[in-house]
């Protein structure tokens, strides 16, 4: 047991799957010598030699296509997509291919790989480079979506990811790379479609995922002061998505926010919101209200600090889950 | 970065060893590779052509002998069966049994050239308009019409037979392509990957990343351009302003090729040596073949739009299995009674195809949550039960 | 006043523009001679020459890009995608340029543009052919995304498009192209932000956009014979949404089904059900339902129909509303 | 479809009429169309050179005449006041006043060559790695560097200053500049479109439908091709097997050429042609400059991990700006007065920099949604009002 960080957990899934599988190939822009922009792939070239860690001509889709086709040769690629606004161009081999080649064939192919996308913002990134894309992958049939928010989870999802026998979109929150907890690496935690209360509460249920966890749970410790015991839920996987779990908590305190740091207008966090209403309905004392990035590009680094959703926000958020049982004002009309 | 300017010229055939290498090499069945990829880059500046429109042969050349006679007479017999399957086809569409088809009428010379070309442990990348080439491969007819038909997407299975699905998103398929050959190579495999391509799908990004990622990685690909005038009812013009589509090879540093795409000879050499190449280890071979699509698009487009049958008459005299005959009847390599024999397979071929093709095909709606992902996700299964429970009702009504 | 189909509806409303802008351009594929792969730009070529409507090399980021540099030296540039999924080449082009270029810019540069989809199924297409994308655009903040489901609103809304300072991604359902109606074009309908009630109701809402209109409207017509008088909205634009009708409507039904084509996770549908259930609450009798397409790829043409929400669907959900108070048992122990 | 290999071969400058035509057009401001574009494709073996690295002059040449003495000495100036802007942006970074900022250090010549050869009225297009052009554009050093500092994202008018905002999506420039381009000639004004892309970015699809667009449509674009040797880490052996970058013109039927990129005369030489030959109505042009990225990729990169300093070191022997000078000197065009006035108004620029980039910039929460739509939509508005409730609320706490 030791401290370490969530990208040194990503760091060691895919030194640990290269070693056990000779068929895990590791690919993508600047992840051979330079070991990656965020040094996720440090190292792994010098130890696991060019042919199983290497760097790409510069293009996406190239990236991922070729993998669809080392894929249909027997081979379990890896690959990183540098930040998430720059899987784009990957976007219909993905969509087209990556996603549909299962059901395509009646599972005669299928092409288990996984796309690593380094997400959500945080950091200071110039535009281009903080985008929310997950709901694009999650609104797609034939993708797993996976993100961890723990460094234990990292690690563990990401073996899992890879050992999975469909194409797995691994969205890293970038802005939790360098964060670091105590892990027993290597450590496995949930599989795949289990989400995980990460804080026990009884007053009102925070569903969130990857970037917006620790946002959730600083939330709820903050929430102590005035009176609210918070609980949290770290959805992990959001394809495939823990009903059971999320709809159990919900039920138990009867009410719910659900927190992402995406634009909202049609995100995954939609997608919660409208599943908990539709599974809980007659548990809720309050509709179910969601905290999210604002509905606009995502700003430059001075002002991402209004866009993101916080602690406040989400304070706010939950004081408007009518706990004196009457009805939003602000809603009442529009 | 510094070449000299012989790097991207194409050497002369008569002053180039390797080609004379593999002129003598010509008789084995898997030809030594014939160029050096270093020397050749550009492709000569008109299609090679190895037997005139009238099936008169052209003088022999070394760069690209004739393939074996037995090759020719196969590559005859399947391209009359290849187009007897797809007027057949076209016929399914009238009658309701297709929902669409894309003829490759006119294109014989190129689907069942490529396909001879390769062993069958190599792959295959083909489109939409590939049914003609993927019969010829030896699938299933039936099979390869189900995208067609609807009954399901892709009807045979790609590992046993070495052919990708057919590819209607343009173009990724090259990337597919270099990806399952370097992979092939990566594990010890000596697998050529020949991927058929589009004039219009040329355009598309993936085209440039997919032949660049193969160079890159020296992948065996061949790329074999069917240049057949129109994307839909755009014509080439529209697509480049190149002296030609093979001319793009040299940006990637592969080597190119042009091929009069309705002379069978030439394009069965063109592409032996083309896959010779790639096998041997000297990356990605790009191969353009002039021909013409004879027939719309598919059989729900209307080709009067947008050129007239001039054009089409003209192209009507290429016909590329009347050239073929000629020339192995003048060779003495074919005869009526042979050429009756091929004519009676073909019809026996799509008799039994159009018998099959009566019977309406099973479908079975549960089967929709069957392959989305390997075990269907708890959202899956709740789906299922719904669809369960709403042909459940639907059954009662019925019954009642 | 006369019969006319929404292709003929379409083409007029570009020739309108075409003929009152001389800053219009349509282009794409297949779009000048053949008169496009559903003839909706049949025509123009003939009428305004080749420098006015043209076909383009096959590249649709290519197509998308063009159009960028066209709006920056001030056209008006209206492109076709042939179909919903080949438009996916673009999605970076469309994600990252179109969608953001006002806002990188302070609004010095905008970039109005019109990108027509051809989308959704019912018509029989082989793979590709039948995606619901609408989701992907209406996820991305600087998109405006408008759908029509009449003739008449298929003109009036392209012609707003057109003449809109944003770019508007132009959803046009295809298996509506040759459904024909009275209507009297030139014709002018409510602008885009605004949802229409098609058929009024009093005991739940329908709430549906595109090709799901029809058969809201079908399903409440049906819904008579069981005793429920159904009100069905037409959401029209999907990006401005109209949260005064849509909330109106249910205040005044109390129920609400959502209806959409597409996949339901993650999608538009997800959104309208998270915002009536955070803005009509106390109305509700029950949760807000939602019936959709299932989320698998688009499938073969013989199983579509499986798969399309149907009105036996419609009517199924709408009897799940739970009209004795009774929670859904379905979902009381999920 | 039919070509003469003389189509593609670049005519020799000793026997092509038209280039000597333009070597006596040379004085003119804006020389006539230099090339035959059916006559030249491929570029040149050799990269062309005017200067040695020591600044000698080479022999004269009639395909590149030498730009006016005047036209080389607002170069030179140009090129160390970006210099000198260029290190003080780095120097920015260090202080935390920049967020980031990739350095052009080396590629002077081919950042302010750039900007020379087109007309204010001319659009450049450029990526996040042309700062130092930008200003060389007389663009304000304070709001070309918003974007890395982070306040806003593009900091200047494009439309005022025909300079698109810099480009961080790689090559998807590329296709804007084709439809800028075209949309010019379509209204009838005369506009050449530059645009600057770096060696790896050609590897993207964006880059092939940009330019294949361009050729298609005649668009007056000029491709500069930044070969600086590195995409980040990945070096060129990686993105491509070409001889060089230069050869993917003729792949579009786009004459290209190469050039010594950190060669300040041959660069303003042969941009000069490339932007001649645009906007003559011949299409677009490519260009290759051979040259090298001083730096890291950004302040943030950490360049020792995959190149050794050796490499670094054979290249500041190559010094574009000492190379000019020499030049220039040598020619009696400068002398140290002048070098001098050019060091202290690099200075002066600097440090009007520096003190203009203390002050921190003023940020308005609420403008974020100023500019998403032409007007905020309803969803928007209500979101603002949220934040503003915000900022009251905080504000309040603030005030107690
Ligand atoms: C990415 C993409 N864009 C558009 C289409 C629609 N489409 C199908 S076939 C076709 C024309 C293709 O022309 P070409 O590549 O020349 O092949 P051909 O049909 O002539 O064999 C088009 C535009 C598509 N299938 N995929
Ligand atoms: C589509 C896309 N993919 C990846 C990136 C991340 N990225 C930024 S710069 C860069 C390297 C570009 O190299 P090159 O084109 O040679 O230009 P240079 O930086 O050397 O000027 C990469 C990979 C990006 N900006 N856009
Ligand atoms: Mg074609
Ligand atoms: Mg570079």
């Amino acid at each position: 047991m030791g401290a370490t960080t969530m990208a040194k957990a990503l760091n060691a899934a895919l030194a640990d799957a290269l070693a056990d599988d000779d068929r895990v190939l590791v690919f993508g822009e600047d992840v051979g010598r330079l070991g990656g922009v965020f040094r996720i792939t440090d190292g792994l070239q010098a130890r696991f030699g060019d042919k199983r860690c290497f760097d790409t001509p510069l293009a996406e889709a190239g990236i991922v296509g070729f993998a669809v086709g080392l894929a249909m040769s027997g081979l379990r690629p890896v690959v990183e997509m540098q930040f998430d606004a720059f899987a784009y161009p990957a976007f219909e081999q993905i969509a087209s291919h990556v996603a549909k080649l299962r059901n395509r064939t009646r599972g005669a192919l299928s092409v288990p790989m996984v796309i690593r996308v380094p997400y959500a913002g945080g950091i200071g990134g110039v535009e281009h480079h903080c985008d929310s894309s997950e709901a694009y992958y999650a609104h797609t049939p034939g993708l797993k979506v996976v993100t961890p928010a723990t460094v234990a989870d990292a690690y563990s999802l990401l073996r899992e990811a890879i050992a999975d026998p469909d194409p797995v979109v691994f969205m890293e929150p970038k802005k939790l790379y360098f964060s670091s907890a105590e892990a027993d690496l290597p450590a496995r935690t949930e599989p795949f479609g289990r989400a995980v209360v990460r804080r026990p509460g009884r007053d009102a249920t925070l569903v969130a995922y990857g970037p917006a966890v620790p946002v959730a749970l600083e939330a709820a410790e903050a929430a102590r002061d005035e009176g609210w015991d918070l609980e949290v839920v770290d959805v992990r996987t959001i394809v495939p998505f823990d009903d059971a779990t999320v709809a159990a908590s919900v039920r138990r305190t009867g009410r719910c926010v659900v927190i992402s740091e995406a634009q909202g207008f049609a995100g995954v966090g939609a997608e919660i919101a409208a599943r908990v209403q539709e599974r809980c309905f007659h548990a809720l004392h309050a509709p179910v209200l969601r905290v999210s990035g604002l509905d606009i590009p995502y700003p430059a680094p001075m002002l991402e600090h209004t866009h993101l959703p916080g602690v406040d926000r989400v304070l706010d958020t939950v004081a408007r889950l009518q706990w004196d049982d009457q009805p939003d004002p602000r809603w009442v009309a529009a | 970065m510094t070449t000299t300017p012989q790097a991207v010229r194409r050497a002369s055939p008569r002053t180039r060893p390797a080609a004379k290498k593999a002129a003598k090499a010509a008789k084995a069945p898997a030809p030594e590779p014939a160029t050096d990829p270093s020397a050749v880059l550009l492709p000569q500046a008109e299609p090679v052509r190895l037997i005139e429109a009238d099936g008169t042969p052209l003088p022999a050349r070394a760069d690209y002998p004739e393939p074996p006679v037995e090759a020719l007479r196969e590559l005859y017999r399947r391209m009359v069966v290849g187009r007897r399957f797809d007027t057949q086809a076209t016929a399914l569409t009238k009658q309701g049994r297709l929902a669409v088809y894309p003829s490759s009428r006119g294109q014989e010379a190129c689907q069942v050239g490529g396909v001879l070309a390769v062993r069958d442990t190599d792959w295959v990348f083909p489109t939409y308009r590939e049914s003609m080439a993927l019969v010829s491969r030896g699938i299933d007819p039936v099979e390869v019409l189900t995208l067609l038909r609807g009954d399901w997407h892709c009807g045979y299975d790609p590992t046993a037979v070495h052919t990708a699905p057919q590819c209607t998103p343009l173009a990724t398929q090259c990337v597919h392509a270099a990806g399952l050959a370097y992979g092939e190579t990566h594990q010890g495999r000596d697998t050529v990957a020949l991927v058929y391509i589009g004039d219009g799908a040329t355009s598309e990004g993936d085209f440039h990343e997919g032949v660049n990622f193969a160079a890159v990685f020296k992948a065996p690909v061949v790329y074999f351009v069917q240049n057949n005038k129109y994307a839909i009812s755009v014509p080439l013009s529209r697509q480049t302003a190149a002296p030609s589509l093979a001319y793009k090879g040299v940006g990637y540093g592969v080597p190119s090729e042009q091929v009069d795409g309705n002379d069978p000879v030439a394009v069965l050499a063109v592409l032996t040596r083309a896959v010779a190449h790639a096998r041997a280890g000297h990356g990605p071979f790009l191969v353009e073949a002039h021909t013409y699509r004879m027939e719309p698009h598919t059989n729900a487009d209307d080709a009067t739009r947008y050129r007239d049958g001039a054009e089409v008459d003209t192209w009507r005299d290429r016909d590329p299995i009347a050239r073929l005959e000629a020339y192995l009847r003048a060779r003495g390599a074919l005869d009526d009674a042979a050429v009756a024999a091929v004519a009676e397979e073909a019809e026996a071929y799509a008799a039994d195809l159009r018998q099959r093709m009566n019977a309406q095909p099973e479908v079975h709606p549960l089967s929709l949550f069957d392959h989305v992902y390997a075990e269907p996700t708890p959202q899956l299964v709740e789906q299922r039960e719904m669809v369960r429970a709403e042909l459940a009702a639907a059954a009662e009504e019925d019954g009642h």
